[in-house]
């Protein structure tokens, strides 16, 4: 096809390929690109991928699955956005969606993908669980349906179905009782958001589930969003709003900052340990919410928060982004990111590495165990941390 | 061409001769400041063309509403005896080509902020005190497009400005707007000052953002909340052009609730930034700037200043970092007013 | 998958080899005007012994090894030009050793700079090594086997200069230990053995470096820089003399751009201090202000931007972000760099602004001093539109241009691409010529190692 | 008259073992209704098969059909055709195989008669045939009767019915087929076997995953002992691959493949979601697991709590003395 | 080369154990809260015939005898890049194999091919009978579970899968009939955007009698009496005893099982 189809065909050239995207901010590490990190080949890094998509778009080169794989492998992380010094730096993701884009419409993509886009069209999640079952995660709970409540809370593919996850949603249900919010939950009828979906290029797909839960929300009334995934966050934040949506999104960790600075959320049993805070994403590059979740942990008594090396802004990426928790393209191999990031969290010597997002808490924890570090580190989702820190009901 | 117009017969009939006299880099008595002037007048070499530091007072020291300072740059540059190192000459000279692209006209309306060579600091012109205020340029690549010239009166290059000068009002005034407010002092100078000591015209009105932001306050006045600050005022040598809007500083001050620290240096004796005096060619310079910085921030310093405030950028970037050195932050008059209106 | 590729994958493991197209192509070009040559093999080895297996199977296959590091030479260095294996180092970047008081580094040769820089930052603040002014994915053996230099150059000379000991895996798949080294644990000096300078400068085609040690140097803990700005460039080489005289000055560059216009038809030299207190920042300042400079300021031929304690420096971001090109809105850039006598630089500069004149390019010329103005590395830059054909064969002419030009000039193109070494071995003498070629099939019977590069013919 | 007709398939001179079972199965039958039953074979050489198959049955009709050495549908379906509609059998009995499938339909079509494929049982009560058929992925049992009708075909799922050996001493009738010489529109080229290859867990009918629980690679020899009593193949969860103790090709799940075999043997593997999603398709799973409470056990048909050490060996015991 | 490809819908069944309900009838399951898909041998069988559409040039028609919502499929058939769609409007639930083969052969028979292909068996009731029945009623000759194929000059050239990887090759003059073994290729990704647009394209509906047939001819000869929920086992059967004994009861349940 025609270079001139491609939107960002007079800016992708650009790249120099000098490799600043590879590194973070204080170059400790030449691997904080997360496909990089992995494979350590130049196709793989940032500027790699870019003049691998120029060459496809030029008919230089074949689609293939494995070109297929190098573009996808992309976490969609944003760390070459933040390091790459070029003026265009702010498209650099864009681009590579955009190439993703490309393979989506002309039906060429790799298989992992294939299957993540058309269970999420049948069932509503990349897993192609049943939509009967989405609401599974909330049995024994007394978590209520949405009815008007304050807030909607939105839990997303990986808290409804992946157990590990589920773990994580509950506790948040249980902090969020504790605190006294008013908030409800759409169970079955929940949907999913979109976020990765988008990520992967597959742009209809996106609007049309945008459209549907935008419809769902309003029909019901919904004003005010608290979301367990910064995923959905991004989603609910920055996409809708082009479906002229207003609604107020909060990622949950914003809101539970929001309730210990109010004395309104008790959190005074504790959490006696020395923990490590793992930045995912899409609450951090994409959102820049650094702050939030470290002041929640700070609150707690007992809490040593301890800082990795790369952070904030210079996190490594835990390899699940861009779909990739599900297509995997960056695991299987001690360089997978999610295992470096284990071993970052475990040389600061602390006990705990804390998250806020379900797809880094699942991929931190088989991580963890593949490291075989599971007895000295302990993976949690600061919802969890909060919960055991909050005093039984009755004292 | 454009010409100055300097009325020489006020000048020569004049007994008090502030211009040379007030001078606070040069040490001169009344009947020295005739004959020098006198000379100055008749195109002839004088001292004073070199111990000169560009500071623009003179301009305001001046009660005939003459242009000593203009005059003086005048003859540096036919007599070639400029303060600057011709390669500062020339790189400062060639600082207002435009290079990145044509003039973009940007659909705007009043109000009109004309940010002058520093789009980049655009950032700060946020918040209710700018409400509905249109900026040009917003994009570093259009400044030179706006660039006032004023500053090559530090360059002895007034040829310059008039050249280019006429150029820059019509891109301006593109934009039709009647009333353009002035980032910089060195723009309201040029336009309310310079354009028409040297018979340029000015299609539109220029407005001091001083002006501007106290009108602003004065509207937001039940939201302000006093900042009980201790302020000292680095006053900008384009300031001398506009003797008659320096009063908006004080008016400023105290809708906002700061109080202007009492100290030598304020108002007429206020002291140049050095900035320009640094750069210049003649033995002794640089350590004057030295003396001058350090005179100006230890008298702020025992006046218990908390806060240094700035319009010029360039003052900010010479002084701003000595100050915070000494203890006191450096601010811009609008970060000021907004952290005021909150 | 082939059985070449089957056997370097039992080697390296299969995540780190691939003679997939998309692997290919990315190797197969530069970031450079150089036409691209496509590789049959792409291999990331993780140790020495991996690399000693590789090129013991490249011999037995006779295919062509190709050493690459940050792959920013530009000039095509580590293109293969006849094919054969590329071998990505970058995965070897380990920390080895740093020696305190002895004041060196040994690492992998696959360690960025800009992890060196960051890692001398952390845990020794006292120390710092010559970073050369590339992005920080450059590796530090690269830089010194093609004698890069850093912004240590004016008082350290050359990175090669600084090389304490190497190990190399020789091209019959040996592993060669160059220094102290051979003797012992230590790293810490290659002298007084018998000189087997044979890998430096040599582009990879006598071996493949796997560890170097380099000397550091003290890190004084305040920097400052001035930009010395004149009109008239024939003064530069005198006052680069009467500077480095006075041994007061880091890094020392003249350089001459067309844009930003501010600077243009102007001379600059950014000088470059440190000191550990302030007296020492201001006796250095005033030796080179007053003592040197004063002179030129007053007579209104030169002036000072900076250089004082009461003036915010404007130093560089370390390393600098190098955003250059693209100027042209074509992400190309490309360079001749090349070791030149201190007083060709006003030639230098005359006859490059005519070059870029010539091909439309906005000139951009840099001399950086390298010793007591011993020498300088002087480049001539070329910025290009990568997506525009013409635009690239403009740069590409304006760089053979600059090769003839540096050697016309009495001065030899640095880490040259084959235009460039042709040149170069054209005007050698043969006997050196003969010796290089002995040399060279000595070491490389089957001549496998990066062919094309420095070949005697 | 005969009442039921087995359709014998046969390569290399080899009885299909389906065909066994059909045999078995509609000796069953044939015995419950007392009535007869009628294999039929067709191939260029008879003589070896034919005997084998009158241990069932009856009557065996043997085909003689120059160069046909293999069971192939179109010929076979030329043999058959006139015999059904002569000696119209109440149920015409074959394998649910690849034979199966290329036949049976066509011929159901040819004869005019119902079909019913892939049946997990068949009755036959007074005339009435009644068949069962695991649909919906074997999560739905469906019952089916046909309705007036002379002849039914019905093809059996292979495996399933148990092969009894037959005592029978059976009749061979032999009858030449006629291979029409008219141009073949559809022309037999042979056999390709497939290359030997890495393993495809996917097409395993036996799988033993190893997980985690393994604890160390040397482990693995104990899972590859029981692979191979069973006749499987050694699959693992994602850990596993993690550790290099198996290449990524084995890996099972959510990051691995998705496999659907007779059997799923699950080592030391929790039963975490990633890894049931790969197995869901699974027709029995079998879990050993030192931790009761561990995921696996609620997918599992059966299980064993306790040290994989131990039972594992044990386990590979038991079933080399079972198979002997 | 003009290509027929017959496709179905059917529920997505492959995970939801639990969810699947008989519905009142007795011979149907509860639809409502099951999402429909294409039959996944059919999505192997459109994308070869796309594949050789895309080589030898010609046309490729889907086709479905099916209730109306099966138009979805039929749409993404279009949007995979079929020229026309035809579904004959029935309810293929309550009718069997045969019938619907009738059907499809009265519908095919007016359409012009030179091949046509199926899927090798449907994931819901996975008879594999419709296409050799198809081919028998069209009088043409057919090949069940095809692998692989090649087509030149008039000729198919094509391999079966049988059992243990095995595969027989066949050479069968055209027209014919495959039915398509998954795996045989790797069907394309259906955009969403591709879809969309695919409503331009054109899908004809008829009915039975459009094609000359009446309900009474498509009566079912198997007659499906009741379905019954297999039940599926909450909890594994744990073996009990030492490691020797449960390892001896499972051996025991292995062998009877009947799996190995």
């Amino acid at each position: 096809m025609a270079l001139t189809e491609y939107k960002y065909s007079d800016v992708i050239h650009r790249c120099f390929r000098c490799g600043y995207c590879k590194f973070p901010t204080s170059f400790v590490e030449v691997n904080n690109c997360p496909a990089y990190a992995r494979y350590r080949l130049e196709s793989y890094s940032t500027g790699g991928r870019l003049w691998l998509i120029r060459a496809w778009l030029n008919d230089e080169l074949d689609w293939s699955e494995h070109l297929g794989e190098i573009v996808y492998s992309c976490a969609a992380c944003k760390n070459c956005a933040e390091q790459c010094p070029l003026p265009f730096s702010g498209d650099i993701v864009d681009m590579i969606v955009a190439a993703k884009g490309e393979m989506v419409e002309r039906g060429s993509i790799p298989s992992a993908v294939k299957e993540f886009l058309e269970n999420v069209d049948r069932q509503g999640n990349p897993y192609g669980t049943a939509r009967s079952k989405r609401g599974e995660w909330m049995e024994g709970t007394d978590i209520e349906e949405y009815r008007g409540q304050e807030f909607l809370y939105y839990v997303g593919c990986v808290g409804s179905y992946d157990t590990r996850a589920q773990q994580a949603a509950r506790a948040l249900g249980r902090v969020l009782q504790k605190g006294g919010v008013s908030f409800g939950v759409l169970g079955n009828k929940e949907n999913c958001d979109g976020n990765d979906v988008g990520k992967l290029g597959e742009a209809g797909l996106f609007e049309a589930l945008a459209e549907e839960n935008v419809r769902q929300f309003k029909d019901l009334g919904v004003r005010r969003i608290v979301t367990l995934s910064p995923h959905a966050f991004n989603a609910i934040k920055n996409d809708y709003p082009r479906l002229d949506s207003a609604f107020e999104v909060l990622h949950y960790t914003q809101l539970l900052r929001d309730l210990v600075r109010a004395r309104k959320l008790d959190v005074s049993s504790g959490f006696n340990a020395k923990l490590t805070y793992h930045d995912p994403c899409f609450l951090g590059r994409w959102n820049m919410e650094y702050e939030a979740p470290r002041e929640v942990l700070r609150t707690i008594p007992g809490v040593e928060l301890v800082e990795m090396e790369r952070h904030r802004a210079d996190a490594l990426c835990c390899g699940g982004g861009g779909g990739n928790f599900y297509t995997d393209f960056l695991g299987g191999s001690e360089d997978s990111p999610s295992r470096i990031r284990a071993r970052d969290a475990c040389a600061t010597g602390a006990s705990v590495v804390a998250t806020a997002c379900p797809n880094c808490l699942t991929m931190l924890e088989d991580a963890v165990k593949a490291e075989g570090l599971d007895d000295r580190l302990k993976v949690m989702d600061i919802s969890e941390i909060v919960s055991e820190a909050c005093p039984p009901k009755g004292n | 061409m454009y010409e100055l117009r300097f009325d020489e017969r006020k000048c020569l009939g004049c007994q008090t001769c502030d211009c040379l006299t007030k001078c606070q880099y040069m040490d001169i008595d009344v009947e020295t400041a005739k004959t020098e002037m006198r000379k100055i007048i008749n195109g002839e070499d004088s001292f004073v063309l070199r111990q000169c530091v560009t500071c623009y007072a003179c301009e305001e020291y001046c009660k005939k509403g003459n242009h000593p300072f203009y005059l003086i740059v005048e003859r540096q540059e036919e007599l070639d005896i400029p303060p600057l190192p011709r390669p500062l000459i020339k790189q400062g000279v060639q600082m207002g080509i435009p290079w990145r692209g044509d003039l973009e006209v940007q659909h705007v309306q009043e109000p009109f902020l004309d940010m002058c060579m520093f789009p980049q600091l655009a950032g700060s012109i946020q918040g209710r005190l700018f409400d509905g205020l249109s900026i040009a340029p917003t994009d570093t690549r259009q400044r030179a497009h706006f660039f006032c010239q004023l500053m090559y009166l530090h360059y002895a290059r007034s040829s310059v400005i008039r050249e280019r000068l006429p150029q820059i009002i019509e891109n301006i005034a593109k934009h039709n707007v009647e009333e353009v407010v002035c980032f910089h002092d060195e723009c309201y100078g040029t336009f309310a000052s310079y354009a028409p000591a040297f018979g340029i015209e000015v299609p539109f009105k220029p407005v001091h953002f001083f002006e501007y932001l106290y009108n602003r306050l004065v509207d937001l006045k039940n939201d302000i909340k006093p900042l009980n600050l201790k302020v000292a005022y680095q006053r900008p040598c384009s300031s001398r052009l506009s003797s008659d809007k320096l009063h908006f500083v004080d008016d400023i001050f105290e809708l906002i609730g700061v109080e202007s620290v009492e100290r030598e240096y304020v108002g007429e004796h206020a002291l140049c930034c050095g900035g320009a005096i640094r750069m210049q060619k003649y033995e002794g310079r640089y350590e004057l700037a030295d003396d001058v910085q350090k005179r100006n921030i230890e008298d702020m310093v025992q006046a218990g200043t908390q806060f240094c405030v700035f319009n010029c950028p360039a003052c900010y970037d010479t002084l701003g970092h000595l100050t915070a050195r000494s203890g006191i932050n450096p601010i811009f008059m609008g970060d000021l007013c907004r952290l005021a209106v909150g | 998958m082939d059985s070449i590729c089957q056997s370097l994958a039992e080697i390296v493991g299969e995540s780190h080899v691939s003679n997939r197209p998309e692997e290919l192509y990315v190797y197969s070009r530069d970031l450079g005007t150089a036409e691209p040559h496509l590789p049959q093999y792409v291999v990331s080895p993780r140790t020495t012994e991996e690399v000693q297996q590789v090129v013991k199977l490249a011999n037995r296959e006779k295919i062509p090894v190709v050493p690459l590091g940050g792959g920013l030479t530009l000039a095509g260095l580590v293109m293969p030009l006849k094919g054969g294996i590329v071998l990505d180092m970058k995965r070897m970047d380990s920390i080895l050793e740093v020696n305190e008081r002895a004041r060196y580094v040994l690492v992998e040769a696959g360690v960025s700079q800009g992890k060196l820089v960051a890692y001398l930052d952390r845990h020794h603040p006292n120390l710092v090594h010559s970073e050369p002014g590339a992005p920080g994915q450059a590796t530090v053996a690269g830089n010194v086997a093609i004698h890069g230099q850093g912004d240590l150059a004016q008082p350290y000379g050359f990175n090669s200069d600084m090389v304490n000991g190497l190990e190399v895996v020789l091209p019959t798949g040996e592993v060669c230990r160059i220094g102290s080294c051979s003797l012992g644990q230590q790293w810490f000096t290659q002298h007084p053995l018998p000189d087997l300078g044979l890998f430096l400068g040599w582009c990879g085609t006598t071996g493949i470096i796997t560890k170097v040690s380099l000397r550091l140097f003290p890190r004084k803990r305040i920097r400052d820089m001035g930009v010395f700005v004149l009109e008239d460039g024939d003064l530069v080489p005198d006052i680069l003399y009467r500077i480095s005289h006075t041994e007061m000055a880091g890094d020392l560059i003249a350089w001459s751009q067309e844009l930003p216009v501010t600077v243009s038809g102007l001379h600059n030299i950014s000088i470059f201090i440190s000191g550990d207190s302030e007296e020492e920042m201001e006796l250095k300042r005033k030796l080179i202000r007053v003592g040197i400079l004063g002179e030129y300021i007053r007579s209104g031929t030169g002036g000072l931007i900076g250089l004082s304690a009461n003036v915010r420096p404007r130093l560089p971001r370390r390393p600098p972000v190098s955003t250059i090109q693209d100027i042209k809105k074509g992400g190309g850039f490309e360079y001749v760099g090349a070791i030149m006598p201190v007083d060709t630089y006003p030639e230098c500069c005359r006859r490059g602004a005519d070059i870029s004149a010539r091909h439309d390019i906005a000139y951009t010329l840099l001399g950086r001093v390298i010793g007591r103005s011993h020498a300088m590395m002087f480049s001539w830059s070329y910025v290009f539109n990568r997506a525009d054909e013409d635009s690239v064969r403009e740069a590409r002419e304006a760089l053979y241009e600059s090769d003839d030009l540096a050697l016309e000039l009495g001065g030899i193109p640095w880490k040259p691409g084959v235009y460039g070494q042709r040149a170069v071995m054209e005007r050698m003498d043969p006997n050196t010529l003969s010796l290089m070629k002995k040399v060279k099939e000595l070491l490389d019977p089957n001549g496998i190692m990066n062919p094309g590069n420095w070949e005697v013919s | 008259m005969a009442d039921i007709l087995v359709v014998a398939e046969h390569r290399n001179g080899n009885l299909a073992d389906v065909s066994l079972e059909m045999l078995s199965e509609g000796r069953r039958i044939a015995g419950q209704a007392r009535c007869e039953l009628l294999a039929v074979v067709v191939s260029k050489d008879v003589t070896a098969l034919a005997p084998r198959l009158a241990r069932w049955a009856d009557t065996v009709l043997a085909v003689k059909a120059e160069k046909l050495d293999h069971s192939l549908a179109e010929p076979y379906q030329k043999a058959l055709a006139p015999v059904i509609r002569e000696r119209k059998p109440k149920l015409v009995l074959l394998g649910h195989s690849s034979f199966g499938m290329d036949l049976a339909p066509a011929l159901a079509v040819d004869v005019g008669a119902p079909l019913a494929s892939d049946c997990t049982s068949i009755a036959m009560e007074n005339g009435a045939i009644t068949v069962m058929r695991a649909i919906y992925n074997g999560k739905v049992n469906a019952l089916y009767s046909f309705a007036r009708c002379e002849t039914a075909i019905v093809t059996g799922r292979p495996g399933l019915f148990a092969v009894e050996e037959g005592q029978e001493r059976g009749t061979i009738e032999e009858i030449n087929l006629p291979v029409d010489e008219k141009v073949e529109r559809k022309r037999f080229e042979g056999y390709s076997e497939p290359e030997v290859s890495e393993v495809d867990i996917t097409k395993a009918d036996v799988l033993v995953a190893v997980g985690r629980g393994m604890k160390e690679k040397g482990n693995l020899q104990l899972a590859e002992e029981l692979a191979g009593v069973l006749g499987g193949v050694l699959a693992c969860s994602r850990p596993v691959v993690d550790y290099g103790w198996l290449p990524p090709g084995h890996q099972v799940g959510l990051s691995g493949k998705t496999v659907k075999p007779k059997l799923y043997i699950a080592l030391g593997i929790s039963g975490a979601f990633q890894h049931m999603v790969g197995i869901r398709g699974s027709k029995a799973i079998i879990a050993i697991n030192k931790d009761e409470k561990a995921p696996i056990f609620t997918d599992a048909q059966y299980g064993i709590v306790g040290d994989l050490l131990q039972i594992v060996p044990m386990l590979v015991k038991k079933m080399s003395e079972l198979k002997r | 080369m003009d290509i027929v490809v017959a496709v179905k819908q059917v529920p997505d069944t492959s995970e939801v154990v639990d969810v699947i309900k008989i519905d009142a009838s007795g011979k149907d399951i509860e639809r409502g809260t099951l999402v429909s898909k294409i039959n996944e041998w059919d999505e192997y069988a459109l994308e070869e015939a796309l594949q050789w559409k895309q080589k030898l040039g010609g046309t490729v028609t889907a086709v479905a005898a099916g209730p109306g919502e099966w138009d979805d499929t039929l749409r993404r058939a279009l949007a995979m890049g079929a020229d026309r769609a035809v579904r004959v409007d029935e309810d293929a639930t309550v009718i069997d194999c045969s019938a619907v083969a009738r059907t499809l052969a009265a519908l095919i028979r007016r359409l012009p091919y030179d091949l046509v292909v199926f899927g090798a068996q449907s994931e819901d009731f996975g008879s594999a009978q419709l296409g050799p029945m198809v081919a028998e009623m069209l009088g043409i000759p057919h090949a069940a579970l095809v692998i692989r194929l090649q087509v030149e000059e008039g000729e198919a050239h094509v391999e079966r899968e049988l059992e243990g990887g095995t595969r027989e090759l066949y050479t069968l003059r055209l027209p014919a009939l495959l039915t398509i073994q998954t795996g045989i290729n790797r069907p394309r990704y259906v955009s969403f955007a591709s879809v969309r647009k695919a409503r331009e394209k054109e899908l004809s509906v008829m009915s039975l009698d459009e094609l000359g047939l009446s309900p009474e001819a498509l009566t079912p000869a198997v007659e499906l009496d009741r379905l019954e929920l297999v039940p599926a086992g909450k909890r594994a059967q744990l073996l009990s005893g030492s490691a020797e004994e449960a390892a001896a009861k499972l051996a025991e349940i292995l062998r009877d099982s009947g799996v190995i």
